[in-house]
Formats: C-alpha cells, structure tokens, sequence
C-alpha cells in the first residue's frame, strides 16, 4: 500500500492546518496503538516549534515506555536512570543555565522511585520543567500497580484489584508538589478530546514560558491511557479515564507564579 | 626564596578539593557523609570564588545523576562520598559508564560493611575495581598515599577521564582524608577549551542533534558497545597502569600494597632490613588497571608475597592472578577502621619470611 | 499522484505510520474517516478518508492522533474557490 | 632523624588544632610533618587522638605502633595509649585530670596541672597550649619560637585569642623547665 | 501413575518464586523490572494463598530495606530484581551483611551497563560476587543453569542463608528467568518454627532486648566482626562449594562456564568430541565461594581452559586464581545480551584446542 | 565527685515525680551539652512506659547524631541505612502486624535522603509512626545545610548563608505530608520550654495511640535545637529557634483522624 | 533425538503461546522441552522470537545457532533468521505477510498463507495457530493431537476461543499436507 | 549518706550524667539551682541545688533536662508534714 493516503500533491491555494513539528525526528513512534503518549510528543514538539526553542532545548528521556523519545525527538537529548531525570536536569541546568531542559516521566518514573527526586527538585525551585504521564500503570515492565493506580484497580500485581488497606492510597502529585514553595507552576490536563488537547498544549506552553523567564520548576501532569495494560480498547480505556481518574485526579492548575490553590480547569 | 613554590599544610580531603579545581573542575555535587566532609565544606566555600557551583544534593543517589547532567554538558564535575554513599551511586556510575560520560567520583574509604565506622579503611577495593554497578563496567580506579598525591591525582583526573570518557575513581581512605602534610599546588587552571564532540547543550547554530545513551535495545547493537568497552579497558590498561616501588633488588619478601599501608610498610621494610630481610615494595597507584607485570616480575625473584591491605582481602586477589605460582602469597588484613602500624608489618614481614615460601 | 479537485479541507494520511486505532475516526465531525481494508508492512489496517469532498479541513483528525500520521491543509479563505 | 608523638583526649579538648599546629612548626623549620587524626562519630565528647611525625627526610608511615611521646589529656586516654609508648619514651599528662599514674618505670612521665593553669590564666580552654608548651620544652622537636608562630597564624581571625595562648604556652614550657622531670 | 510426582511446564522466573514459597517464603518486597517481572506477578497471585504479602516497594532502595525490616523479625523474605535495580540494593545489602540478617535476593540479569537491554547476560558476577556494596561484605551466590535448579536453588537458599545469618543471592539470567522446561515441584512448606535467638518483635514475655545493627564505632569491636565475616566466609568455602562437571578424564580443553552457557557448551562438547577434541566441563553452581580446586585439579590435566561467560570477562578472573600458572586461559566473551549458542562456543573449542596451550 | 547530688536517701513520705523511665536503658546520652534530642528520648520512653509498650515495640535507628538510640532504649532495635527507617519499618510491620514500631529520624535522614520512603509510607497508610527531628541542620556530619535550613542560616555547606535562588526553599514536611490519603496524624510540637514539653509528649502519645488502633500512619515533627553547629548556648539556640524556626515551621496539628487542616496550637 | 525450531515475528502476533504449546504438546507426549523466548523491550510491535528444543534426553543448549526449523511471521524475521537456517533445514513462512521468498536453495520453503486462513475463519488473531498447525503436518515434531490438547488447557479460561483455534490448527495442518511443499 | 530533712521538694541530679547544659538553671521557677564548682569524670560542671528547703518538687528541672540527670521527688500530699 502506499505510504500516504492520498499519495499526495498538495493543491495550490491551501494552507497547512496540521503537520508533523519540526521539533520530532520521522522515527515512527514505538507506542501501542491508541497510546496517548504520542499525542502528549506531538503537544511538546509543537510548543518547542512555537517558542523556537529547538536550537537550546535538551530533552531528558526516563526510564519507561517513553524511553525512546531520545530518538522522538529532533533534539539533544539524554537517557537517564529510572525516576532520576530531574536529578539529571539539575546537573544540566546548573552547568548550562540558558539551555531549555525538559523531562518526560511516567507515573512509576515520577511518583514512584523518583518521588525523592522531584520533590526537591521542585523545593529547590530548579529552573527545569517536568513533564508528568500519569496512566495509572507501570506501562513499559507489564502493567504493574503503580503509585497512581487507583483504589480497586486490577494490575499484574494487584490482581485482585488495588487494596487500599494492603497497598495504600493512590498519590495526587500536583497536590502535593504545589505545598512546595519552590514550586512554580503546577497544572494537570489530560488529552482526551480536542479541546482537552489544545487545553493541555496551553499548559505545555507556560510551563516552558515559566523555565523561559527563570522563574523556576514548572511540571503539567497529564492524564494519559493505556489500552494495553487497562485492557480495553482505546475508546473504552478515554471512558474509564472519564469515570474513574478524572474524580480522583482533578484537573487545574494547582500552582501558579508562586499562587497556591486548587483551581479547576473549565 | 620568594619565587619559590611554597608547600602548604593541607587535610588530604581539602588537596582532593583543591586539586579538582586546579584541575578545571568547576561542578560540584554531593551529599554529606564523614570522613570526606572536607571536601564538600572546601567546595561550598571555593566553588563560588572560580564561578563554579556547589550544590548539596538530597541524597548519593541524586547527587551521581546531577553529576551525570552536569558532565553530559562538557564541564568537568566531580562528587564525593565515602563507602554507603558509593553504594548509592553505583546504578548511576553504570549509566555513566555505558553512556561515556567522564567525571572524577572521589571514596574516602571508612570501614563497613553496613554503617561500619568511620575509622580508616580500605575495603571498598571491589566496589571500585569491579563495581560501577552492574554490567559489563568498572572504573578506572586510582589510589593516592600521601595528600600531595591525592593533589595530583584529582588534578589529573579529568585529564584521565575525559581521554577515556569515562569515570575516574579516587579510592582515598579515611586517615588519608583526615590527616595533613605539606602539598605543593599549581595555580587553579580552567578545562580546556576545545569542544566537546558529544556535549550537550541543544543544537546551537543548528548543528546536529547529540544523544547521550546507555539503552541498546537490539543485542547486536549492545554487543557492539560492550565490545568497545573492552577495547576501551584494553587501551586503558597499555596506558594508565601506575605504581610505584622501592627497596631490594634480591628481594625474599615482596610486599604488595596501596595508600596509607604502603606507606607504612616503607617504615617496616627499614626495620626489616635492620633484622637482615631483603624486601621489594609494589605500591599499585593505579588499581584498575592493575599493574600486574611488576608485581609478577618481583614475584618471580622473591619466594614470599606479602599483601597488606586494609579489608579481609580484597585486592590480594589481583595480586594473586599476578602471581600465579610463582610465589607464595600471604595477607597481613587491616580490619574494621584499625590504622596499621610499622611495628604491624615488620613483625608480619618476619613472619613470613620464617615460614618458608615459594608456590603453592 | 492523484490531482485533487479544489475544495474545503484535505487530509493525508501516513498509512505506514498508522496503527489504526480509530481515533481520528471517532473525531471527525464529518465522519469522514474509516479504518481501511488494506494492511500496512507492521500489519494495521490504517484509516482512510471516506468522501475527500467531504473534509473541511478543521484538523481535529490530526489534534487527536496520537502517532503524528494526519497533515490537515485547508483552502486559503482570501483565495477563491475555483 | 624521625620523631612522633601522639596526641589523646576526648573530642572538644582542643587535640586537633595541637596536633596542627605543632606541624605547622615543624614544616615552618623545613621539616617534613604529617598529622594523622583519629575519632569516635560522637559530635562532642568522644574519643579522640592524633599522630604527628617530623622528621628531616620525607615521611613513610604516619601512624606509629610505639610512640616515643604520649600526651595524654584526660584518664581514659592515658590507660589506652600509655602501654603502647616505647621504652624510654616520655608521657605527658594533664595531672589536673589524671590523678592516678601509669605503672611503667621504663618511661619519663611528666604530669602538668594543666587544667589548674589554664583556670589561672582565666581560660579554661587553652589546657591544649598548656600541654603543647610542656611537650615542646620536654622535647625539643621544633622551637617555641615556631610553636608561637604557627599559634599566631591559626588564630589569625581571633586575635583577642593570641595572648592568652601565648602565655599558655610559656606557662606549660615553663613548668616542665622548673620541674623535676620524673614528677607524678 | 497417579502417585508419580508430574513435572509442569514452568517459566524459570515462576519456578524461583514456587520454589522460594516452597521454602518457606512468606514475604515478597519488590519492583517491577524486566526480564523478571513473572517473579512478583507470582507472588502477588500466590502470596494471598499462603497468608503471606507481596508488597510492592516504592522503588528497589525501599524494597531491600523492608525485607531488611521482615527478615529482622525472624520471617522467610526475598525480593528479586535485575541489574539496575541490584545496582540500588547494594547498601542494603550491606547493611544486612553487616548486621547478619538472612534473606534471598534473585537477580535475574540482563545487559548492561547502564540501562543496556532486557536480553540475557552473566554480567553482573561481580556485582553479585563481590558485592554486597561498601564493605568487606560478598553474597553468597549461586547460579542455576535449569528451570529445576532455578525451583531447588531458591527453596534450598533460605536453609543457606538462615544458617550463615547472611543474604544468598540467586545470579540468573533473562533467558533463564523467561523460558520453560518441566519443573518437578515440592509441597509447600513452612519456614522452620525454631525461634531465632536474633529475631526482633518486642521484648515478648520480658526477654532480654535484642539489638541488629551494624554499627561499631569502636574500631577494635568492628575489627572483631569483619573477623568473624571473614572466618564465616571460610566456613561458607569448606560447606557451600557447589559445581557440576562432565566429559573426558583426559581432557585437551578445561571448559568453565555457568548458567545457560554451561548448557550450551555441554552440547558444544558432542561436536568437539565429533571432531576428536577431548573436552571436560566444570559448572560453578556456587560463584562465591568458587569452586577453585575442581578447576585447578582439571587444569592440571588440560593445557587450554576455555572460559564461556556472557560478559566481557569477570568470572575469569576467579578462574585465572584456580588455574594459576597450570594451563592457559582463554575467554569466549559472550556480550550485550546476546544468547550463545553450541556452535559458537564448538568453534572457540576448536580454535583454542588448535592455538596450543599450557602456561604463560 | 559523688554519683549524685545529693548522695540520696530518699526520705519517707516523698514520692516520685520524676524519673527515669523504664523504657530507657542507663547508657549515658551521646549528645552535646543541652541538645534536645535527649529530651525527645525522655519523652517517648515515657509514654512506652505508661502505654505498657516496652514488652512488644521495635525502634528503629536512623542514621544521624540518634543513631545510638539502639542503646539507649530497652527495647528491640534495629539500626538501619540513612533514610529508610520507613522502609525497614514497613518490612517489620507487614512480617509482625502487631509489633510497635517507632522510627526515629533526623531533617537530612527523614526529609534528605529518605524523602520518597517517608512519604510513600505515609500514602500507604503504613501502620507505624515517625518521629522527625528537625534541627535545621545535618548533626552528626559536621552542621552541614539540611533541606530544613532556613533561608540565610549559615551552615558549613552554605558559609555565606542558604540562598535560596541557588539552594532552594526548606521543605515543611508537615504540610507536604499531610496532603496524603494515608497520613492518619501529623502534627508538629517543639520541646523548648515545660509547657511545649509536656504538650509535646501528649502528640507522641496520640501518635502511639493511633498505631496501637490500627489506624495508620502517624508522625510528629519536633522542632530540636543544634546548639553545636547553630554556634550558640542552649538558651540562645532556643532563642533562634524561636524567633527564626517557628514562624516557618508553625506548630499545630496538620492531619488528625483523617480529617486535614493546619489547626495552630495553642 | 534432539529437533529444534525458532518461531519469528514482531509481538503481538502470538509467537510466545505457539511456543509454548509445543512445548507443552512435547512434555505430554514424555518427551524433554525447552521453550526461549527472547524479545525487544517495545510492549507492541517489536523483534520476538522463541526457540524450541525438543529431545528424548536430558536437554543441554536450549538455544541453536543454526535452528533445523524455522517459522516465520513476517518479513523481517524471515531476513534475520532466514540465513541461519541449517542447510537441509525447513522454513515455513506466513505467505500473506512475506511476499518475497528467501533466496535459498539449500532448504525447504513452505508459505502458508497464514492471515488469508485466518480472515477466512473469521478471527485475525488465529494465524499462530494455522503456522502451529503447518509445523506440526510438515515436521512431525509431535502429534497434532497433542498440540490440540494443550490448545485446550492453554483456553481454559477462554474456551470461546477454542473452536476457532481447532479449526486454524486444522487448516494450517491441511495446507501442508494438500499443498506440494516447495511452493513459494 | 545525707539524711534530709523533711520537705516540699527534693532533687537528685546524677551528676556523672550532667553536660553543664543548664537547662534545669533555667526553668527552675525558685531559682534554686546552679551550676556548681566541681567536674565530673567527663569534664562538665554539674548542676547542683543551691538550697534544699527551697525546692517545691515542681518537676520542672527534670521536664527540660536533656540529658535525664534529674529525679523529683514530692511530698505526699495525704502525709502531714513532720
Ligand atoms: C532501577 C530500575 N528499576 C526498574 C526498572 C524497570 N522499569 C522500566 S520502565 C518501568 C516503569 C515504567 O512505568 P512508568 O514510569 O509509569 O511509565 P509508562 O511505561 O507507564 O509510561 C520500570 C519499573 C528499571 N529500568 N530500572
Ligand atoms: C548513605 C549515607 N549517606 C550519608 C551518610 C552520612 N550521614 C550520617 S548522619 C547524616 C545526617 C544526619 O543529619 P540528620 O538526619 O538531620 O540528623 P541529626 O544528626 O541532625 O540529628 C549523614 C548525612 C550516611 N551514613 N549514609
Ligand atoms: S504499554 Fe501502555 S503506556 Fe506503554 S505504549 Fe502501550 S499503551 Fe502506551
Ligand atoms: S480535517 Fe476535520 S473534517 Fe477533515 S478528516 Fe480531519 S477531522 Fe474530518
Ligand atoms: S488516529 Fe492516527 S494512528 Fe489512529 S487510526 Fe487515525 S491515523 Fe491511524
Ligand atoms: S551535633 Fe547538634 S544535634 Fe547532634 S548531638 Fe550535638 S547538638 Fe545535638
Ligand atoms: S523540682 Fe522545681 S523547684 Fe525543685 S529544683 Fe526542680 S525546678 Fe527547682
Ligand atoms: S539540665 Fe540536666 S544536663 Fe543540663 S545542667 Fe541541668 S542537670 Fe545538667
Ligand atoms: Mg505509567
Ligand atoms: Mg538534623
């Protein structure tokens, strides 16, 4: 079969509305089919494309399903220990201090052996932002509990369904990185309609607005799905991140310019 | 007299510091822990003078992959530790060796295991030589014995590190961080300026994209790194092996040993030969690579071998594939956070000369 | 290289990036959109444009996809439509 | 010629900075010296000891297994170290704080009532200058001159400090000079 | 037929963790790492089953500190994990060591270093071998090359470790831990009842407090207990070497290799004796301690020794110790997780054998 | 001179009002002149002796200046690595349900390196409780800057002051803390003067108490003086803490039985 | 009697389950069975593959170098693993995925045409077991009845899926056997 | 063995254990103690009561004390006092 359908010249007279960013290499992205990983890739991409930020951006790949984005990305980029990446961006900040660095985390990443990591990072105020997957799965390893899955849900290791006596609470990590005073900005969007999605790309936008101006650490968490691990089909697992994360994981910005507070999205 | 250079008295811990930046080192990222605390003070209070920075990190763990960023930049950075610190840092120093990465990691050995003591010690000989984590790496390993080589060797570092891309390794101890001697320094000089081919910084003026990376998915690809690690440790071993040695030419007890022990078994071989025994002194400077031929040269002429290091026996093992069966090999172990002592060793030189030696 | 005739919007889809998983197709507003017959070398079926008239060019199809396969153009409003 | 001496107390007497300085003296005469520290993790009052060797030609071991000096601050100190001194050694002790002597004839001891001085001098924290003095006029390893100077020098930032320890030290060099050595 | 114990087809990661329940194992810390995440999804399954708890750990720092804190009360604990997240246990590891508390860790390996691949590697043997972190410390490890060993190893290593008071590792492989061959398994067993004089969980009844710890600030008292790490150590070498060792009484080539590439030079060695080269294989099952006098005996005899490792070289050295100057030492590396296959290996046979040997 | 003073008989008809409590072995205190640590010891040996705990509770040493406590209590001990008392603490719990478990922890073991254990112990709702002492500074290893420290104190790794543009803000770990579902009780007490003791010793109590009903994760932050590496007396260090730590680290109860709120004591 | 086979694909299309029922298939006929699955860390879509052994003794490498068969999924398995195929050996290949054959005369090519079969019966996931099917008519590694019992056990819990499973075992086996095997 | 005499409040301080802290000075509301003249085996000047009648048996020396040098004992309040 072709390679575009249709095998295409573009009329005159038509401008482009949606093309691929320039900021992402043609390396076809590794992600299962639905994954919204390659949508939240794409929202970067285009900020970095917007802002001009391709020439002075590196990119901090964790340890997970998006592990590749070193080779995502039309960047530099560096691949680093497992939840370790804001350590990492420490280091390039300090010793590069007008290089753009962004990490890309998923939630075992993040909130589970990087907690420690991401949370000082935030105290110190680190002039980095933080990209934060949450899809309530450790995707990558086969679909572990991980710190974001939430009360009831079945996993590989929860199979009978998250226990909360035996396995604890689930960690809201806008909450409570933004009682952190170094913290600047702290949103959680999620990008499951097109207006989600333009939404989220307006978070992805101050966020590096934020690092821009010096301002200090900037994270968006996005609500992201797994069809594999969830076992559903992508339509189904948009609805099951409707019914049972959104009342668990309120959208908003939670942090901004040093202003706390819980704010709901609209 | 004035032209002179002047030697001052310095704590091994602080000419660790002072040789780093003399060196260029201009990054510094670390965690508290005695008895390396010096190093990190000296830093907090110099690092702003050279325009560089110190940052306390919240943990070894953190401060390894602050020291991984910092380094994938092109800027020469260090931290220090000592033994549970170290342990920390060993997935880190893994990705960094397999992602080439150089930087300068400084043990100031206290004794273990566990939380151990912080007396002086030697026992993390393994995790240095052999350690860097899991895989295939190791690190290029270095072991001062006196505080104007612990100088010398931390300046020369990341000379050594960034040739090889890859990380250097002090392996100091606990006595040597703590204690004085005169130090001659240089003048505090800058990394130099060339460029580096892989450094990260975003593709400025549109050159091509750089990736730093340890993730080989596909094994041939793996197999491919792997094989060039072991070239890499091939070229080291032809170029970085160090030792120094001294003593008899007819040796009948060859002593093997490093840091403040080799030191201290310079003051036993005088009592030795004042008891009529001919020794030789390998002290390995370099212990990865190891200086095996010396060792096996000597070995070859002196029927005794005398190990002293300061664990149950760690690097005797090296000494012993030197050997083979040439000699026969005994250890003279320094245990938990113990100094040893001059009067230690020359009664143990006799020792073993009285009970007759030669191969297995 | 198919000429397209004028019109509203226009689609082109990377069927060999596809991985056919029906987002785009929830999306359109048009319902303009269907997984296709056809396999590409990775073994999905990719999405393919029902009526090309049809398109309007609003791009929610690229908003959505998650694998960067869908450029969207759209007729230049200070052209005339010929 | 090589010449050691050990420094013991507990942490908070002052036995690191003697150590120090009493190197600091000998590199200031073109010797060699090295001072090797030792401690217990306790923040204040653990044990605590220090080694310093001099000697013309560069120094190998820095540790000794047989001092031929001990200078001894407080009892425990004096029963660790005091058996460890070469025959015919010397041991200083803080006679202020030490009542009872070791038991070894085969060593000059010298007792200094250190503590009493320094009470004297209106500063209970210079018994380390005490000590220092008395172990510079029982030895001679380097010069009081030198001793003074590296005094001076560490205590450049606290100068209303030097006076104080200068006399400290004349007072504990003093006292061994007008005593019979094998007082205690 | 009925009576007749049945074999079952069993992925080797699932047989480490029938065979640890087997053994007493009541309490699983860990996570999740590939290529032995079929480890914990077992046990999250079964744990339930046998009133015990899988619990999920944070990350691999906190999951050896809680079976540092289960293992301490007296109770059968393990974790598993592979290379990086080995990589961060080493501390604990240490710390357990040093305060002699027992308990399994499997480390399934994959390819370093760094982040590597999931594909199979031996590459962490010093980590295992000599690690166990900072410190005098090393585990006591042991290598399966079957599904069977994989099950016996780990319900047999809760015996070891309780009687050394001392973690036991298990060094695997992914290939290892992923594929299946017939397991024939035990009943489900309890640990033992008999309290352990150690064990912590309040002064019950007025007992005397119990204390683990591995501190001793006083170095005398440290000393004393790396003596008696390092007398415990001599104790493991008299009662735990364990090997297994086929082929010629003759041989021309001495074969060392563990794990699935022991396996594979088994069938390397019908070729080679196919093209009349008379071969003997030993297979360390304990790494550490290390089956030095089979090697050195065989070594005697062959004038080549052939090392297959799935690394660029570390248990070579152990073998270079055993060999001495008896035979000549030759490494087929096995690299970047890659799977070795008899081919390869007959052909190394072949070209070693035709090289000429004996000592250096 | 005498043992004590006065070389005592105690007289008829008097009774004890203060002792030592059974819970403390006699084992002198390691600590400097007028440290507080001492205080918090006496404090929690009280409350095990009048809860009746000594005979089934474990107490886990941190590493840091209370790495003794192994000694000092006559209770089960385990010393453990720097900043995983939580850790070891959960591993004790899961295997010995209804044994005690207290760890005691300073600002650079608890809120330093140990960030991630602690606070994933809290969102587990892991049933045991903490004992966070917080001195604004790391004791034992020379009075280097704890994530505590407060802006502009001086320490031997921030000689010219913490700055935060480059060191970061000081976490309270108290509010971070008890934004977690599974943080059952948290407050913060200081020891300072005999009514703050005694209130002090009343949150130790509760703390216990909600461990003993099963009710999860309990920790109670003490504000503790450094008198050694603040450079001051006792009395000017408590002076310090007062005018300096207090109103960054306000006392009060911050989660009590589930319910959340930065109630200020009185 | 030791015989070998490598199954090649990408994930997902259900390489591990063939390989395990055979080896399951193997074990209940009292024979010895290794199954090696080795694969590339994308969840979906990248290299698997897994290696058989079955043999009436005690079985020693579970990996081959130069496999006696392999069945290939799809292209690139086939361009990988095609060339190691001992000569005399046998490769049988998913025909509706691999339109081009491999160029070698030295071995036994069998296409089977694999997706179309499996549209056909109605359930694209069954080409795994049409190719299980073909392997077992076209080697005789074991018995197709005891490849469908372990098909059984392995769909316990899934016995919906058994029938059509059947069927595709079924069909494949018959592809073989009413086709001349050196098609392609 | 001093035998004392019948009263409010009486301390003992074990001096082998006090730092010189002086955290009981401080808190004790009569102002009965201070710090004494001797030293103890460890170096540290330990407190002492200054006047035994004067002490009320509050406690509250042995509240602050860091290092539990301090017992309180109190007279019963049911027995007279003689
Ligand atoms: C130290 C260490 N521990 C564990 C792993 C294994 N590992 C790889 S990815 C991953 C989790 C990925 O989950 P998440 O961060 O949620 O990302 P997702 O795949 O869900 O996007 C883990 C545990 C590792 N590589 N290193
Ligand atoms: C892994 C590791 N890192 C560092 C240390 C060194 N260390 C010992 S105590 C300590 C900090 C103590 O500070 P804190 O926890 O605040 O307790 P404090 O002494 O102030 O009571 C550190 C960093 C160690 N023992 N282990
Ligand atoms: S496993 Fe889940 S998170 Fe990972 S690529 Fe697949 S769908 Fe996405
Ligand atoms: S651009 Fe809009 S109308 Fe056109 S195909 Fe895409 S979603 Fe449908
Ligand atoms: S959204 Fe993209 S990947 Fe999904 S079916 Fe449409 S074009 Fe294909
Ligand atoms: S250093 Fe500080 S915290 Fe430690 S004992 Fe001394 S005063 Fe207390
Ligand atoms: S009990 Fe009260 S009155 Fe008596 S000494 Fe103590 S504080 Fe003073
Ligand atoms: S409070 Fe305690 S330690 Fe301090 S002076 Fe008083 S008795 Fe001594
Ligand atoms: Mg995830
Ligand atoms: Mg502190």
């Amino acid at each position: 079969m072709p390679e575009t359908q249709p095998p295409v010249e573009i009329p005159e007279g038509m401008e482009v509305v949606a093309t691929r960013p320039r900021a992402l290499t043609d390396v076809p992205f590794t992600y299962c089919p639905g994954c919204t990983h390659g949508t939240i890739h794409r929202l970067i991409a285009e900020v970095i494309d917007e802002l001009g930020l391709d020439d002075r951006t590196v990119a901090i790949a964790p340890v997970g399903c998006a592990v590749w984005i070193y080779e995502f990305y039309a960047l530099d980029a560096i691949q680093v220990p497992h939840g370790r990446a804001p350590a990492v961006g420490t280091g390039i900040k300090r010793a590069s201090p007008d290089t753009m660095v962004f990490t890309y985390q998923g939630d075992g990443d993040l909130a589970g052996i990087g907690l420690a990591e991401v949370t000082h990072a935030a105290a110190r105020g680190e002039n980095l932002t933080c990209f934060f997957i949450n899809n309530a799965v450790y995707g990558m390893t086969q679909g572990q509990m991980a710190p974001t899955t939430l009360p009831g849900q079945k996993t590989t290791t929860s199979p009978r369904g998250r226990d909360i006596a035996r396995d604890g609470h689930p960690i809201r990590v806008c909450e409570l990185l933004s009682t952190l005073d170094g913290a600047t900005y702290v949103e959680r969007v999620m990008v499951t309609d097109p207006k989600a999605i333009r939404h989220a790309k307006r978070a992805i936008r101050r966020a590096f607005e934020v690092q821009m101006e010096g301002r200090g650490f900037s994270l968006v968490e996005f609500l992201s799905i797994c069809p594999t691990w969830w076992g559903k089909k992508p339509d189904e697992a948009v609805e099951w991140l409707r019914e049972n994360m959104m009342p668990y994981y309120p959208l908003g910005v939670f942090k901004s310019a040093g202003q706390a507070g819980g704010e709901q999205a609209a | 007299m004035s032209a002179e250079p002047k030697a001052i008295l310095m704590k091994g811990n602080e000419a660790a510091a002072e040789g780093a930046i003399a060196g260029g080192c201009r990054y510094f990222f670390g965690y508290p822990i005695t008895p390396q605390n010096e190093i990190p003070h000296y830093m907090a209070e110099h690092m702003p003078q050279v325009g560089g920075v110190y940052l306390q990190a919240e943990s070894e763990v953190a401060a390894i992959n602050m020291v991984f960023g910092a380094a994938s930049t092109g800027a020469r950075v260090m931290t220090s530790s000592s033994g549970p610190g170290i342990a920390l840092m060993q997935e880190g120093l893994s990705y960094m060796i397999g992602a080439r990465v150089p930087c300068l990691v400084v043990n100031v050995c206290r004794g273990g295991p566990g939380l151990g003591n912080i007396g002086t010690s030697q026992s993390d000989y393994w995790m240095a030589t052999r350690g860097g984590g899991h895989g295939d790496g190791r690190c290029i390993t270095f072991a001062p014995a006196t505080v104007q080589e612990q100088y010398d060797l931390c300046y020369e570092s990341f000379d050594v590190a960034e040739r090889y891309r890859h990380p250097v390794m002090i392996l100091s101890e606990a006595a040597l961080g703590q204690m004085m001697e005169p130090v001659f320094v240089r003048p505090r000089g800058e990394a130099p300026k060339d460029e580096k081919p892989w450094a990260l910084g975003g593709r400025r003026g549109g050159r091509n994209r750089r990736v730093i990376n340890s993730l080989y998915a596909q094994p041939d690809d793996l197999a491919r790194e792997n094989r060039v690690l072991a070239e890499l440790y091939e070229q080291v071993t032809r170029e970085q092996v160090r030792w120094s040695e001294k003593g008899d030419d007819d040796p009948e007890v060859l002593i093997v040993a490093f840091g403040i022990p080799a030191r201290c078994s310079e003051t036993a071989m005088e009592r030795a030969a004042a008891s009529g025994v001919r020794t030789r002194l390998v002290r390995p400077i370099s212990l990865f690579p190891f200086p095996h031929e010396p060792i096996r040269r000597w070995a070859k002429v002196a029927p005794h071998t005398l190990v002293v290091e300061g664990s149950i026996g760690q690097m005797v093992d090296d000494v012993r594939m030197a050997v083979g069966d040439q000699s026969k090999v005994s250890l003279l172990p320094v245990l938990g956070g113990l100094l040893t002592t001059p009067e230690e060793i020359a009664h143990e030189i006799q020792r073993v000369y009285e009970e007759g030696g030669r191969a297995p | 290289m198919t000429q397209t005739v004028a019109r509203k919007g226009l689609v082109v889809i990377h069927a060999e990036r596809c991985k056919s998983c029906e987002w785009c197709v929830r999306h359109c507003p048009t319902e303009n959109l269907r997984i296709g017959a056809g396999t590409n070398t990775r073994g999905h079926r990719p999405a393919e444009v029902i009526d090309p008239e049809n398109c309007t060019g609003c791009g929610q199809c690229a908003l959505v996809c998650p694998d960067v396969c869908i450029e969207v153009y759209r007729a230049r409003r200070s052209t005339s439509r010929s | 010629m090589r010449t050691d001496v050990i420094f013991a107390g507990i942490g908070g007497q002052g036995l690191m900075t003697m150590g120090q300085i009493l190197a600091s003296a000998a590199l200031s005469e073109g010797k060699q010296a090295s001072y090797l520290p030792s401690y217990s993790p306790e923040v204040r009052g653990g044990w605590a000891n220090c080694t310093v060797v001099i000697s013309e030609n560069s120094i190998g071991s820095p540790t000794v297994g047989e001092p031929s000096v001990l200078v001894a601050l407080e009892r425990t100190s004096l029963a660790k170290h005091g058996p460890t001194v070469k025959p015919g050694g010397l041991i200083l002790l803080n006679a202020s704080l030490i009542p009872e002597p070791l038991q070894r004839d085969d060593v000059r001891l010298i007792g200094v009532p250190a503590t009493e001085i320094a009470d004297e001098l209106g500063n209970p924290h210079v018994v380390n200058s005490v000590m220092l003095g008395a172990y510079v006029a029982a030895t001679e390893a380097v010069t009081l001159g030198s001793v003074a100077d590296a005094v001076r020098e560490q205590l450049r930032s606290r100068f209303h400090l030097i006076d104080v320890n200068m006399t400290a030290l004349r007072s504990g060099a003093d006292f061994v000079a007008s005593h019979t050595p094998e007082v205690v």
